[in-house]
């Protein structure tokens, strides 16, 4: 049963970072939190025996995604920032 | 070749068609990537016909383990892809359907993106390749993969026109939607995988014999959330949201596509799980099953049939009577028996022709005035007769007038389900059709007065002004290939309920499709079974009685409201129903769980 | 302990769909969509766990000297990641045209299709 | 509909999924358990085709259609996204201006850049051997790539970025798939039959068809995950609508 305590621990740590990029609620911060998601998992992943999951979980989850969202935020922010500049002229 | 070895073709002959569309695009002119698109998607067609043909007279399912790895004592670690009839003749549907849609888009279709000639063909030869595999594979996992094959594409493909603020809303809600209906029956799989330890529909059947007895909660989660993803694409009620508004904004052949086919595929897989893995000894006792598939489908009919008749955007008003349609289908299928398989596989089929060809009809109206909404195009359709001719067949065949193949359908699964199911398809069927032909006769017809907001109504978000899908605006001339696929369509519509042949093929399909220990035998030990058979579906005095019924009611609702002023405000009733179809993905996801737990419910 | 990752899965899976439910800007709704769907990962991964067993890949331990853990579940998990992330380029390539049309990313701002 | 009503929807629809799921869980095998036929078999016949990561054998013999079917869905979604981020219209390119990098990042990212690209292309390259693949290995030549941008600046990205190049390398990879796939047909095998000689466990060249299948998925990813990326980062600083650019001069 010891032997699992760690597994127990990723578990928790999964459960609190999915926890909070949902209440996270903006986008940029999120972002951050599902990249922390996406750390987490790997090692729950490892933990699990599960090594090739893992590593896909690390460039997908902690890298891929969050950038496209960083870079969705982005193109939505600038559009967002040049209309209210628009409506103060 | 045998007909086991062609079944992957059907699959890869797409996706290969894709990537050569998608390598060859930036130096393909667009006159050759549609003809390129042509040849693959009929290519397939051509393969899953020849399987057909080959398997029609035989008794077996040909059944090929994908890599070669056949079972030995009933286990294998491979895949397996089985060409029963239901399966082929589903891809076969699709193929021919396809290739209907690309000979509609050819040449009218929107200026591609620049350098990506190929990308709308590319996209919907996807498309056809992940239902082809979803409708030919014999392995759980594997149905979640063409599942979400097909989902993917379907969301890239609503979005298409990125210019329509409407459509990428749409796509958005539709791609959130139904990706969480993937993951649920993902879950689903997880659990049943836990239980049984093997992803097969055959295997995971074999395994369940293994412990009879009463079904656990374990049993029951799984059936449930598995069903659910397939009865989100089903668009059941309260899973349904997402149809109309993906319907009404997706590109005119895409909805040709989506109504025609991939909703049925939802059902096609709820029913091929449950009678592959569920139906057996240790699977799902058959009285549960057919209580939460009436009621969801009784619910889903009147819903959809209601929201029909309420909408005078064109496209909103095809997408909720294939709700309603799919709640028909539904309630066939929940008879858990040979008939009503076989009721809905002709009903599927000729609704598949009829609401092609309607949407078709509402595609060229689009192109020629730049709008889909009834009133605004009162008596505008005056100039295009032929388009209106059509648009009345589709709308009677829709309402199930003898002998088209709509009729046949409605016919036998009302019989199979019996009672007072009767009354209900008769009402369905007159209420929809009656709402394309009240249409029909305000557009084409210039019946009833003009309304008088014909021009604008900014209050009304569900009218249909649009931007026409062609190039260079509005179309002066209408293409001969838009007006030859409705056309076709409806004539393919008109055979399912005239050919008798068809009628023989299905009936064996369908008391192939509900044999449960026939399909494991096949699958893991290569025996071919010959199921019980059963009288195929065939028209009746009473069948066809009740089709000029709903008919007569269908032509009669129509004429009655075209002839009463248009009413401004809508009916105070309606507001709660229609306030629930808010376009807001919040709410649809919560409907979403409150599903879930409808249909565990109706299960436990 | 033994019913500890179900739990966890389960509990993601409707976290993510609360945050969908209540989201007010559509990137952060794509976001908790991931979310739903780590919960996959976390249940295959967990069906397939063996107490005291290995990773499957024999490169440097011999077979059939120690147990091993289920590789099914990690090969289905694998692609299951793919299409995550490809779900989620698609939505965000759509959730980035609606706020060129609509100019706002909040869905109860969203209300043009209804009815 | 309000927002209580969707919250009372939503606490009841949740509510309902949680008791169901709850009961389903005190049902299942417990953690750990030791019963994994399907498992057990997928070992054995990894074995005995030679190929030491069982997980490369499932994922490219055993069920080889899977990958095919998730190769295709990013296909398609790559293809997707290049559909739904065109430019349209009332889009303008800007120029995207030469950007100061701190020479202390340059030195990093330059150095990291090679670094990481080996990294990728020996976890696509020791697929059937050891943890990777072609998946894992073809992201991270793809985020390699954008070390680049990270180094340099944006245009030194799109210089070696020829875009078309990608999409055909894309496309070649779901061909090559296929194709590969096809092979084993006139072989006398059937669709994805594992057609080739299985090799010495162990080695480079051990698992028949496998390194081809990885191999194929590797390029294909790489070229994908660059040209999804190269939508995404276009959007964000490259493709600006009139009203934005017309903002930007004044």
């Amino acid at each position: 049963m010891t032997g699992e305590l760690p597994v127990l621990l990723g578990l928790l740590l999964v459960a609190a970072a999915g926890t909070g990029a949902v209440l996270v609620r903006d986008p940029v911060r999120q972002s951050f939190v599902l990249s922390l998601l996406g750390l987490s998992l790997a090692a729950l992943f490892l933990l699990l025996q599960a090594p090739d999951v893992a590593l896909s979980q690390l460039a997908v989850g902690s890298a891929l995604t969050p950038l496209m969202v960083l870079l969705s935020v982005r193109k939505v922010r600038r559009k967002a920032r040049s209309e209210r500049r628009e409506e103060r002229e | 070749m045998s007909v086991a070895q062609t079944l992957p073709l059907i699959v890869i002959t797409p996706m290969f068609g894709a990537a050569l569309l998608v390598g060859a695009g930036r130096r393909l002119p667009r006159f050759a990537a549609e003809t390129l698109g042509c040849l693959f998607a009929a290519g397939a067609a051509v393969l899953a016909l020849l399987a057909l043909a080959a398997t029609g007279s035989s008794a077996g399912q040909p059944a090929e383990w994908v890599g070669g790895w056949r079972p030995h004592n009933g286990v294998s670690v491979g895949i397996v892809l089985v060409g029963d009839r239901t399966g082929l003749g589903l891809a076969t549907l699709v193929s021919l359907l396809v290739l209907a849609a690309l000979a509609y888009a050819w040449r009218y279709f929107a200026e591609p993106p620049r350098r990506h000639a190929g990308s709308f063909p590319a996209l919907v030869l996807l498309f056809q390749a992940g239902m082809c595999g979803f409708t030919l594979t014999g392995d759980l996992f594997n149905a979640f993969v063409f599942f979400e094959l097909m989902g993917v594409v379907a969301y890239a493909l609503t979005g298409y026109r990125v210019e329509e603020a409407r459509a990428v809303q749409g796509a958005l809600v539709f791609g959130v939607v139904n990706s969480l209906g993937g993951y649920t029956t993902l879950l689903g799989i997880g659990l049943l995988y836990a239980h049984t330890g093997e992803l097969g529909f055959a295997q995971i059947g074999n395994a369940l014999a293994g412990s009879p007895g009463t079904p656990d909660a374990l049993l029951i989660a799984g059936f449930t959330l598995v069903v659910t993803g397939l009865l989100v694409k089903a668009a059941a009620v309260p899973f349904h949201f997402w149809l109309a508004d993906a319907h009404a904004v997706a590109p005119t052949p895409v909805c040709m596509l989506m109504s025609g086919v991939m909703v049925e595929l939802g059902l096609y897989g709820a029913a091929r799980v449950y009678w592959t893995v569920f139906a057996g000894p240790g699977g799902m006792p058959a009285a549960d099953a057919h209580r939460a598939l009436l009621a969801l489908g009784v619910l889903t009919a009147v819903l959809g049939t209601l929201m029909c008749w309420q909408q005078r955007h064109l496209k909103r008003l095809l997408a909720y009577s294939t709700v309603a349609h799919a709640g028909l289908f539904l309630m066939g299928l929940a008879v858990l028996s040979p008939a009503g398989v076989g009721g809905v596989a002709v009903y599927v089929l000729g609704h598949a022709g009829v609401k092609a060809a309607l949407f078709a009809c509402v595609g060229i109206l689009l192109d020629r005035f730049a709008s889909v909404d009834e009133h605004q195009l009162h008596g505008r359709g005056r100039e295009l007769p032929w388009v209106g001719a059509l648009f009345g067949a589709g709308g009677l065949a829709l309402a199930g007038l003898p002998p088209f193949g709509t009729a046949l359908g409605k016919a036998v699964t009302e019989e199979a389900v019996g009672g007072w199911a009767t009354a209900l398809f008769v009402l369905v069927s007159a209420v929809t059709g009656g709402a394309v032909l009240r249409a029909g006769a305000r557009v084409f017809l210039g019946l009833g007065t003009r309304p008088a907001d014909a021009g604008r109504h900014p209050a009304d978000e569900t009218a249909g002004e649009e931007e026409p899908e062609t190039r260079g605006g509005p179309l002066s001339r209408i293409p001969d290939t838009m007006l030859t696929v409705p056309a076709v369509l409806l004539a393919a519509a008109l055979a399912v309920g005239l050919v008798p042949g068809l009628r023989t093929g299905i009936g064996q399909a369908a008391d192939a499709f509900t044999d449960h220990a026939g399909y494991l035998a096949a699958v893991l030990h290569g025996r071919a079974a010959e199921p019980v058979p059963t009288p195929p579906p065939h028209w009746t005095a009473s069948g066809v009685l009740w089709g000029l019924v709903a008919t007569a009611l269908a032509a009669g609702l129509a004429l009655w409201t075209v002839r009463r002023p248009v009413r401004d405000d809508v009916a105070r009733w309606t507001v709660p129903l229609r306030r629930m179809h808010s376009g807001h993905v919040g709410d649809y996801i919560a409907w979403f769980l409150a599903g879930v737990t409808l249909l565990g419910a109706l299960i436990a | 302990m033994s019913a500890a990752p179900y739990v966890v899965a389960g509990w993601l899976f409707l976290m993510g769909c609360y945050g969908l439910a209540t989201s007010r800007n559509l990137i952060h709704a794509v976001g908790c969509l991931a979310v739903c769907q780590s919960s996959t990962y976390v249940l295959l991964l967990a069906v397939g766990y063996r107490s005291g067993g290995t990773a499957p890949v024999f490169s440097d331990i011999a077979p059939g000297s120690r147990p091993v853990v289920d590789p099914i579940v990690q090969a289905l998990t694998l692609t299951d990641i793919v299409i995550g992330a490809t779900v989620t380029a698609l939505l965000l390539s759509l959730v980035i045209q609606v706020a060129k049309r609509h100019r706002t990313v909040d869905p109860d701002e969203l209300s043009e299709l209804r009815g | 509909m309000t927002m209580r009503l969707r919250m009372w929807v939503l606490a009841l629809g949740g509510l309902g999924v949680a008791v169901l799921y709850v009961l389903a869980c005190l049902d299942l095998p417990s953690f750990g358990g030791h019963r994994h036929p399907y498992g057990d078999r997928a070992v054995r016949a990894a074995l005995a085709r030679h190929t030491a990561n069982t997980i490369s054998s499932v994922n490219f013999d055993q069920r080889a259609l899977d990958t095919l079917g998730e190769e295709s869905i990013l296909f398609g979604s790559v293809l997707g996204t290049v559909v739904l981020l065109r430019q349209t219209r009332d889009e303008d390119r800007q120029q995207p201006e030469p950007a100061r990098v701190a020479p202390s990042v340059r030195r990093y990212a330059l150095f990291a850049l090679p670094v990481t690209l080996l990294i990728g292309l020996y976890i696509v390259a020791h697929g059937q051997l050891s943890p990777g693949g072609g998946f894992q290995g073809g992201v991270v030549v793809a985020t390699s790539l954008h070390l680049l941008y990270i180094a340099v600046d944006y245009r030194a990205l799109e210089r070696i970025r020829p875009l078309g190049l990608y999409e055909v390398a894309d496309a070649a990879g779901e061909a090559a798939y296929v194709l590969v796939g096809a092979a084993a047909l006139p072989a006398g095998w059937a669709f994805l039959g594992n057609f080739l000689p299985y090799g010495t466990f162990n080695t480079l060249a051990s698992g028949g068809t496998v390194p081809l299948l990885n191999a194929a998925i590797g390029v294909e990813v790489a070229a994908g995950v660059v040209v999804l990326l190269a939508r995404f980062l276009d959007q964000a600083v490259e493709i600006v609508s009139t009203d934005e650019e017309a903002e930007g001069r004044a």
